[in-house]
């Protein structure tokens, strides 16, 4: 064990999970607040200590395993940041409740295996973190409590079950065929020279215990239930840290490591086949939600979709599938922070569009908070959002599949049917309920988080404008 | 860098009033002087162009990256961008007295900003940004100070003309990913290989038709302008037409030669057909905004009739059909606006005999009617005879079928002239909804100020074309080369 | 060959269980037997391959580890399910839908 | 010598300064409004005076399209026909000027109509000095727009609002025939300036000429009210009659006529086009005649004859003698302005305009019955007056070049001089059978009358020198001009004698000619079909833009957003609330998943 | 044949013995001893396989722990039932399709492939030497994810009290 190990290898996680000790230590002492700060800093710390390290340290594999060093560990550092936001937007939830601090453990702990899933390049570590991000996502739609709750998360479970045995029955082959060797660097090249069949289905089954992780067609029937019924902070979490460490995984292990084989070239039908289904399922899905929590947990799987496709696309599909996560997480926590941030202006707000009716007018900070996330999410120009559909599109186009840019196009277009209600329900609906005299009160910190991810998805959406794509997002590169 | 001012200016009004809108005095001062300050900038870049001749450009650079910001200011762009810093003080000063003044003034001015931006643009990308850049306010416009069923035209508005940007968006990634030069717009655009110039260009045209708009795709424009407030439905109707056709010269045009040159004859029956398509329509309305909007449709026929032709003058006719329905529409939605605003309806058979109650109304009225419907000596009729001379030199007797429009044109316009200045004082001057008949006050000075500076240049412009047509000669010259057929 | 199909049959019974007992608990039993075959399967296919006896070892120990903890935490899910609702038939759920 | 561009440019400076100034100073901003018309009239004549020397001054044009290839430009000069042209216009103008000092004096927007007025001369000038046919084009519609805001001057009539508008719209179908014989030409000679256009003709196509040709004729039917575009001109008897005298009867309605003059060498090569001009003119010769025949509106009488003249001087273009076309246009301008102003002064006096309730007023108004009595006999052709000469030149000329045609203008001058003289009788002899007392109209409407009889009677003998300035033959074809002279001379006699027992003489003329009768006063349906039409297509734009637009263009994109809302909730119902379908879904889709990829990697 | 293979062949056909057990029965004490079946064979094979490290945890953490938990609580739902406990299951021919496809699928694909191993013996140490050493990352995230499985089920089962 040589503690040479470069900072950026093992810092970054230990912040997290020693944030998250103290604040169980605290929780016993039976001083929720401070346990719920305590995390938050973790959190915070790391992502901040992650993004300063990706840009000062070689990249590197720490322990043979362990990838670190500029996108490797700048994807993870804004998966803790996007956690210590969820935190800090639930922090009255949590420091209320009784299992508050559990739930905001489970998050710090949930982005730590979302960095497991992203860095390590190994079999044993992708299993690992595939099911500690299976077992905090339980937990966290269970932890809100209600009954609809619970039963969402009964069900995800069931689903749960099957997808974690297929993964593991994928895993031992994929162990197998490289003789042994869990290692991704070193057992890919054995990968490619080896009898074509049960390489193949080693291949489907990895890509369906990640479509499953990333709610993809035919593996979504989990989430709208969970986003809908699990608290907003926890659905902001689950709908952007956890798909942003899966979807980049993915891109390594297909792109870059176990399957890049010529071998393995059906790779991309397949991942067209679940991409496409889940534009579609997702976007017209999308349409008639009356539950905005539910309309969004549709979107999630309608934006996979362009992540697939992403991937899908080849080697210019690395740098579309960077842009495009990072641009769709900072988007879907906005999003869901923004509901979280609606409930407390409305506490009597029912979920539902109509029961949005005319926030914006009683809160217009509010109003801008939702509609920059929901534009972002369309994929509108000026917002973070279009330079990730820009991408996808240049990317498919550039191995000329042209159907598919239409189909992307077109699943964007109808997107706006859902985005779009929200925004008009927002501001153009007249709230029937009169909200001054309701107990409501401006907002409190999820407005605050609200906003500031609304400032970064401009910034994000402007300053390429200025400076060109590379640059703002060379930070996150692999 | 004086063009990043012409974008810059009403940005930074917009922001402006839309934090310290509370007050009305204060979004009004805001909003005029970031108006007019765009002006004078649009002034000095016309000035500056007339005289040098060739482009102005800019192109914001940060130690060397490739930055998508790169304006650039030909003869194609400058008198539109002049139209629009225009149309901004008019619509600035036609909503003198809206409600929520602060947030609707920034709006306004973010749509002047968007639309310059698409106007000046020199980059592909940041063309589409700014083309969808300009549909974010328009939606928030409509929504918000819209009438009865805004949410729906708001809504339609935006999926409508989103879905046919989203196909542009990948004509115009397919066209960088072609091309080869990077997003950039050079100087001499050079085609891309004939095989997918078809491709691309009908992937452009889906989002480029449905703004202009084009026959089977208009359904969208009505809706939008009935429930637009006044300063919206101007600015509509006066510039986001115009992208369209723009986006044609300026993209189509140059990177698309071949399949330009092929797809002319079906863009020219599509300009015939809007020619007499929406002249009909318009004959049977009762609601004046849709009227306007259905004569909108027809006159940027004669817009696509004129690009289609791809003569130098064909160009120009449809360079001044657009410069001029901008006038004209937009005086037209002003008044009707301003008659609302009294009237309270919209029906045009609540009024008549407005030239007795109303005379300095329906004499602004009458003229900006007879210049809708071409008459020579005002703005229409040097666009609309360029474009059909134009047109038949290059298509023939087919063009014919345009006549049966313009007698149409005469047809509504005089229709509406006759319904609501003609006639009796109607005993029915007391508004729709039962409120006391407001003595109809005629036009105060404000709304002079608008109308008349409008009157005088489709006057000036009707009798000399060359006030435009000079300043867009080069570039559309070039074009028309480019076009392939140069007569 | 043999332990293929076994882990095989195995693992498509556990699939079998979890799609058909409508007893919450009887399906996470379905999920033991199928975390259990694959464990044996992946053990028997890496050490037929040549596979070091310690790696294939770890590897398996850390996943019947995990599996326990899943079989926990989901044990965790019926019983909180099970004491609100006093039902653990799978399909008399039917709340959440659309 | 008087600049061309102060004749163009002082009217409209006029008609914004009457305008302007408003109703306080009208009484005297409106003489200004002759400044137009006398500037017309002196230049023409000074370059009528000097015509030997130089045909006309260099024509100042400046371009209006600039292309790589070619401009547009627009110019304006005076030859001849133009000087001539200025000459009726200015006098004519001058006139109504005048005579509207008395007829429009307690009218309460005179500023608005002395200012249309001197509009309307500066447009016709325009028309007329115009040395590029785009330049004619502009001045051509703007003619079109001041006839529209004149005929609806009183618009709170509606039934004048809907006659402007009608007017405008008929004459707007002709107007485009003209645009695209114009667009025609561009393409083909390349200049759109009218003496290079006509320069080029020998090089075009036969086809391409008489097209051309074809197209222009259109639109000076439209304008001259040629059957089929002259149901506009009865109904803008609307407006008031002063303009009634000036634009429907001597200048606008002229302007046809002067367009084909000026372009024709287009018409001179194209034989089938002169053939359709001359049918047509004689068809609307006799057909309007016939009909002003029992019109009992003293207006509608001198509007049918008006088209009928026109008929007459189309007949003679299409003969091929442009010239008796153009000295009958002149002579026309004289005698029926007259005319009107007389029927405008007896409306003024009499306060009716049905010939019906008129009767005695000779005596009651004895220099406008003179005056009458000489633009009368003047269109009846008879001797020594001004129409006479001029109508012998064109029925001689027809004569000779068709028989048949010539004919049937034989009978269209009987007819004309039958119902002149039949308005003469009702009129002003017998006893008034309207309400009230007739009164002599004031000095400032009497004395216009004088001038125009005087020119009306003395034009005659301008015919030779006018066929010397244009080079037509001069002298008369004896037999013709007797034969004539009988037959009109008959007709005036039994109209004038047929018409002793006063109106009864209609309804037993109506007895004996039955539904010929009936049908000519009706103007045989012809405007009350177009007018039905009119009507039916604006109800059937109202449906269809319900019915098509709303429901099926509109209704495909609203059915496409019921297709994604449909298919929407299709997947929404895939959400059932199963957790063993939820699981199913996640094995079958591995099994699925797996098969693809086995297969596809085979 | 050699003595290897029969010892694998037997207790692959007492795991799949057991499995079948656990999925067709209804009765719970029978469902229960079939599971136990199953997890002993499980436990077999992997001694027979030479690694007696592993027979031994699957011992202890299945048999004890969570054969015990599914007794329990299958015990403790039925507590109010009155006649004898019953396990319902609702047979589906769908259900069947899907799994008899797995089954193909893995079958057909590993058959061929998957020869057995011949034995040998990896001793506790040598597996504590790779848990410390190449694979310490994978051990410290187990650690990690049995604290996260820990909070977990206090979140949820304490989900029912304040709610």
């Amino acid at each position: 064990m040589d503690l040479a190990l470069p900072l950026a290898a093992w810092l970054v996680p230990v912040l997290v999970v020693g944030g998250v000790v103290l604040g169980l230590v605290a929780d016993a002492l039976d001083r929720r607040p401070s346990a719920i700060v305590l995390i938050a800093l973790g959190l915070g710390g790391a992502s901040v200590a992650g993004f300063v390290l990706s840009g000062s340290t070689q990249p590197g594999i720490a322990m043979g395993v362990l990838a670190y060093g500029s996108g490797f560990t700048a994807l993870p550092a804004l998966g803790y940041g996007l956690a210590a936001l969820a935190v800090i937007a639930g922090f009255r939830r949590y420091a209320t409740a009784d299992r508050g601090p559990g739930m905001a453990a489970l998050i710090a702990l949930g982005s730590v295996f979302a960095h497991a899933l992203l860095a390590g390049l190994d079999l044993i570590v992708l299993f690992v973190s595939l099911s500690g991000l299976a077992v905090v996502a339980y937990a966290l739609v269970a932890g809100a409590g209600t009954r609809r709750a619970e039963e969402s998360a009964v069900r995800y479970f069931v689903q749960g079950t099957i997808a974690s045995g297929l993964t593991l029955y994928g895993l031992a082959l994929v162990f197998g065929l490289t003789g042994g060797d869990a290692s991704f660097l070193t057992g890919s090249s054995a990968l490619g020279s080896v009898e074509s069949r049960p390489a193949l289905l080693a291949l489907a089954l990895v890509l369906s215990a990640f479509a499953f992780k990333l709610g993809a067609f035919p593996f979504h029937a989990w989430v709208p239930d969970a986003y809908e019924n699990a608290d907003s902070t926890s659905a902001a979490f689950l709908s952007s840290v956890p798909k942003l460490a899966a979807l980049v995984a993915l891109l390594v292990i297909v792109r870059g490591t176990l399957f890049q084989a010529d071998l393995f070239a059906s790779a991309t039908s397949l991942l067209v086949a679940i991409g496409v289904g889940s534009l579609l399922f997702g976007s017209f899905g999308m349409v008639r939600q009356q539950s905005v929590a539910r309309l969004l947990g549709y979107s999630g799987i309608a934006q996979v979709g362009y992540g697939l496709l992403a991937i899908s696309s080849g080697d210019a599909g690395i740098q579309a599938t960077i842009v495009f996560i990072v641009t769709y997480a900072v988007g879907a926590s906005a999003a869901f922070i923004a509901l979280e941030a609606v409930g407390r202006v409305r506490p009597e707000w029912d979920g539902t569009r109509a029961g949005m009716a005319g926030i914006a007018r009683r809160s217009p900070l509010l109003g801008v908070a939702l509609t920059v996330a929901m534009l972002s999410l369309t994929g509108i120009p000026l917002f973070a959002g279009f330079w990730g559909k820009l991408h996808v599109f240049a990317a498919l186009l550039s191995n000329d599949s042209v159907v598919l840019a239409i189909v992307a196009g077109v699943a964007a277009v109808v997107s706006f049917g859902g985005y779009g209600s929200v925004i008009r329900a927002a501001y153009f609906e007249d709230s029937n309920v009169n909200d001054d005299e309701t107990v409501g009160e401006w907002g409190g910190s999820p407005l605050v988080v609200s906003i500031v991810l609304a400032l970064a998805i401009l910034a994000l959406g402007i300053v390429p404008l200025l400076t060109g794509i590379s640059r703002v997002y060379a930070l996150f590169s692999l | 860098m004086t063009l990043a001012l012409l974008i810059a200016i009403p940005l930074a009004g917009a922001l402006v009033s839309a934090v310290v809108g509370r007050s009305t005095a204060v979004a009004r001062i805001i909003a005029l002087a970031a108006s007019l300050g765009t002006a004078g900038v649009a002034a000095v870049v016309w000035q500056a162009y007339a005289s040098s001749a060739e482009a102005l450009t800019y192109e914001f650079t940060m130690d060397g990256a490739g930055s998508f910001l790169r304006l650039a200011a030909d003869g194609l762009s400058v008198p539109l961008v002049a139209l629009t810093a225009l149309l901004g003080i008019i619509a600035v000063l036609a909503s003198w007295n809206v409600e929520r003044i602060g947030t609707h003034m920034s709006l306004l001015l973010a749509l002047e900003a968007a639309v310059i931006g698409v106007f000046l643009a020199a980059d592909l990308i940041l063309f589409y940004v700014a083309w969808e850049a300009v549909l974010i306010p328009m939606f928030f416009l409509i929504g918000g100070w819209g009438h009865e069923n805004r949410r729906y035209a708001a809504m339609k508005f935006f999926i409508y003309t989103f879905a046919g940007s989203a196909l542009m968006l990948v004509g115009l990634v397919l066209l960088v990913v072609l091309g080869g030069t990077g997003t950039g717009m050079p100087a001499t655009p050079l085609p891309i290989e004939p095989a997918s110039q078809t491709l691309v260009f009908w992937l452009l045209a889906a989002g480029l038709l449905v703004k202009i708009p084009v026959v089977p795709l208009h359904t969208w424009l009505p809706d939008a302008h009935v429930e637009a407030p006044t300063a919206g439905s101007i600015m509509l109707a006066g510039v986001l037409l115009k992208m369209g056709a723009y986006g044609i010269a300026r993209i189509s045009i140059p990177y698309t030669p071949d399949a330009f040159a092929a797809a002319a004859p079906i863009l020219a029956a599509l300009g015939v057909i809007g020619i007499v398509y929406g002249a009909a329509m318009a004959l049977g309305q009762c609601d004046l905004k849709r009227l306007v909007a259905y004569s909108s449709v027809a006159h940027m026929g004669f817009v696509v009739l004129g690009l289609a032709s791809g003569t130098e003058l064909g160009l120009q006719g449809a360079m001044l059909g657009m410069v001029s329905h901008g006038l004209v529409a937009g005086l037209l939605f002003f008044l009707v606006g301003a008659l609302y605003e009294r009237a309270h309806t919209r029906d045009i058979g609540a009024f008549g005999g407005l030239g007795v109650t109303l005379p300095r109304w329906a004499t602004i009225f009458v003229v900006a009617s007879l210049a809708s419907l071409g008459l020579p000596g005002l703005s229409g009729f040097p666009g609309e005879f360029a474009s059909v001379v134009a047109g038949f030199g290059r298509f023939g007797f087919v063009i014919a079928v345009a006549g049966i429009g313009i007698v149409l044109a005469g047809a509504y316009t005089l229709r509406a002239v006759r319904l609501v200045v003609h006639g009796e004082p109607a005993a029915t001057q007391a508004p729709a909804d039962g409120l006391q008949p407001a003595a109809l006050r005629d036009l105060d000075a404000r709304e002079l100020l608008i109308a008349v500076p409008l009157v005088a240049l489709i006057v000036a412009l009707g009798i000399w074309p060359r006030l435009v047509t000079d300043i867009a000669a080069a570039t559309l010259g070039a074009l028309a080369s480019l076009a392939g057929t140069v007569s | 060959m043999i332990v293929a199909i076994g882990c095989a049959a195995a693992f498509s019974l556990g699939v079998y269980a979890v799609l058909t007992r409508r007893d919450v608990i009887a399906i996470l039993a379905g999920a033991e037997l199928m975390l259990g075959a694959a464990n044996v399967q992946l053990v028997a296919f890496a050490l037929s391959r040549g596979g070091d006896g310690a790696v294939v070892s770890s590897f398996a120990l850390i996943v019947l580890v995990i599996a326990a903890a899943e079989a926990a935490v989901g044990m965790a899910l019926v019983v909180t399910a099970y004491r609100r609702t006093r039902r653990t038939l799978v399909d008399e759920f039917g709340e959440v839908s659309g | 010598m008087m600049p061309l561009w102060f004749v163009l440019v002082a009217p409209i400076a006029v008609a914004l300064v009457i305008a302007a100034a408003g109703r306080g100073p009208v009484r005297y901003t409106r003489w200004l409004a002759l400044v137009g018309p006398v500037a017309a009239a002196w230049a023409g004549a000074e370059r009528l005076a000097d015509a030997g020397r130089e045909t006309g001054v260099a024509a100042e044009a400046v371009s209006w399209f600039v292309t790589q290839t070619g401009s547009i430009d627009v110019g304006a000069s005076a030859d001849p026909i133009a000087s001539i042209m200025l000459v009726v216009v200015g006098v004519v103008a001058s006139m109504v000027v005048v005579f509207s000092f008395g007829y429009m004096a307690e009218d309460a927007s005179q500023p608005r109509y002395f200012a249309l007025l001197s509009a309307f001369t500066a447009a016709m000038t325009g028309l007329v000095l115009s040395t590029s046919l785009v330049g004619l084009f502009i001045a051509w519609e703007l003619v079109g727009a001041c006839s529209y805001l004149l005929i609806g001057f009183w618009f709170t009539k509606p039934s004048a609002a809907r006659a402007a508008v009608k007017a405008f719209l008929v004459t707007r179908v002709g107007d485009v025939g003209l645009l695209f014989a114009l667009a025609l030409l561009w393409r083909e000679t390349g200049t759109l300036v009218t003496a290079d256009v006509l320069a080029a003709v020998p090089t075009l196509a036969p086809a391409t000429i008489t097209t051309a040709a074809l197209l222009l004729f259109v639109g000076a039917a439209g304008k001259s009210a040629q059957f089929p575009l002259h149901v506009w001109l009865p109904d803008a008897m609307e407006g008031p009659t002063p303009v009634s005298a000036l634009i429907h009867a001597a200048t606008m309605v002229a302007a046809g006529v002067f367009l084909l003059a000026r372009t024709w060498p287009l018409f001179e090569a194209s034989e089938t086009a002169r053939l359709v001009v001359l049918i047509i003119g004689t068809v609307t010769a006799l057909g309007a005649a016939t009909i002003a025949v029992p019109q009992t509106d003293i207006k509608r009488v001198l509007a049918y004859s008006t088209i009928s003249q026109l008929g007459f001087m189309f007949a003679a273009l299409g003969a091929g003698a442009w010239v008796a076309a153009f000295f009958h246009l002149v002579t026309h301008a004289a005698f029926k302005s007259l005319l009107f102003l007389a029927s405008g002064s007896v409306i003024h006096g009499s306060g009716t305009q049905d010939l019906r309730e008129m009767g005695g007023l000779g005596r009651a108004m004895p220099v406008t019955a003179a005056t009458w009595a000489v633009g009368v006999a003047a269109l009846a052709g008879l001797p020594p007056l001004a129409g006479f000469f001029s109508k012998d030149a064109v029925l001689d000329a027809v004569w000779v070049h068709a028989p048949v045609a010539g004919a049937a203008l034989f009978i269209a001058s009987a007819l004309t001089a039958f119902y002149s003289f039949r308005a003469t009788r009702l009129a002003f002899s017998g006893t008034f059978r309207g309400a009230g007392h007739p009164h002599e109209s004031p000095l400032v409407m009497k004395v216009p009358l004088v001038v125009l009889a005087v020119l009306a009677a003395t034009l005659g003998a301008g015919s030779w020198w006018f066929a010397e300035l244009l080079g037509g033959h001069a002298g008369l074809a004896i037999p013709i001009a007797v034969a004539s002279t009988i037959i009109a001379g008959l007709s005036a006699v039994a109209g004038w004698a047929l018409y002793k027992t006063g109106p009864a003489a209609d309804d037993r003329l109506a007895g004996a000619l039955g539904g010929l009768w009936r049908a000519a006063a009706g103007a045989y349906g012809i405007d009350a079909l177009v007018m039905r039409g009119a009507a039916a297509s604006e109800r059937g734009a109202a449906t269809a833009s319900e019915r098509f637009d709303t429901r099926l263009v509109d209704g495909l994109v609203r059915g496409i957003a019921w297709l994604a809302r449909r298919v929407g909730r299709e997947f929404n119902e895939l959400q059932s609330g199963e957790s063993q379908l939820y699981a199913a879904l996640v094995g079958a889709g591995a099994v699925l998943l797996a098969s693809l990829a086995l297969w596809l990697g085979r | 044949m050699s003595a290897n293979d029969l010892a694998l062949a037997v207790t692959v056909t007492v795991m799949v013995a057991g499995a079948a057990g656990t999925v067709l029965t209804s009765d719970v004490p029978r469902l229960v001893i079939s599971l136990g079946t199953f997890l002993l064979g499980v436990a077999a094979a992997f001694l027979v396989m030479g690694s007696p490290l592993l027979a031994v945890s699957q011992v202890f953490v299945y048999v004890g722990g969570v054969l015990v938990l599914v007794l329990f609580a299958l015990m403790m739902v039925r507590r109010s039932g009155d006649e004898k406990p019953k396990v319902a299951t609702r047979h589906d021919l769908g259900a069947a399709v899907i799994a008899l496809g797995v089954f193909v699928l893995l079958a057909a694909v590993l058959g061929p492939v998957a020869a057995d191993p011949t034995p040998v013996v990896t001793a506790p140490n040598e597996v504590g030497a790779i848990l410390l050493g190449p694979s310490l990352v994978a051990f410290e995230l187990v650690g990690v994810l049995l604290l996260a499985a820990l909070l977990a089920v206090l979140v949820i089962v304490k989900g029912g009290e304040d709610s």
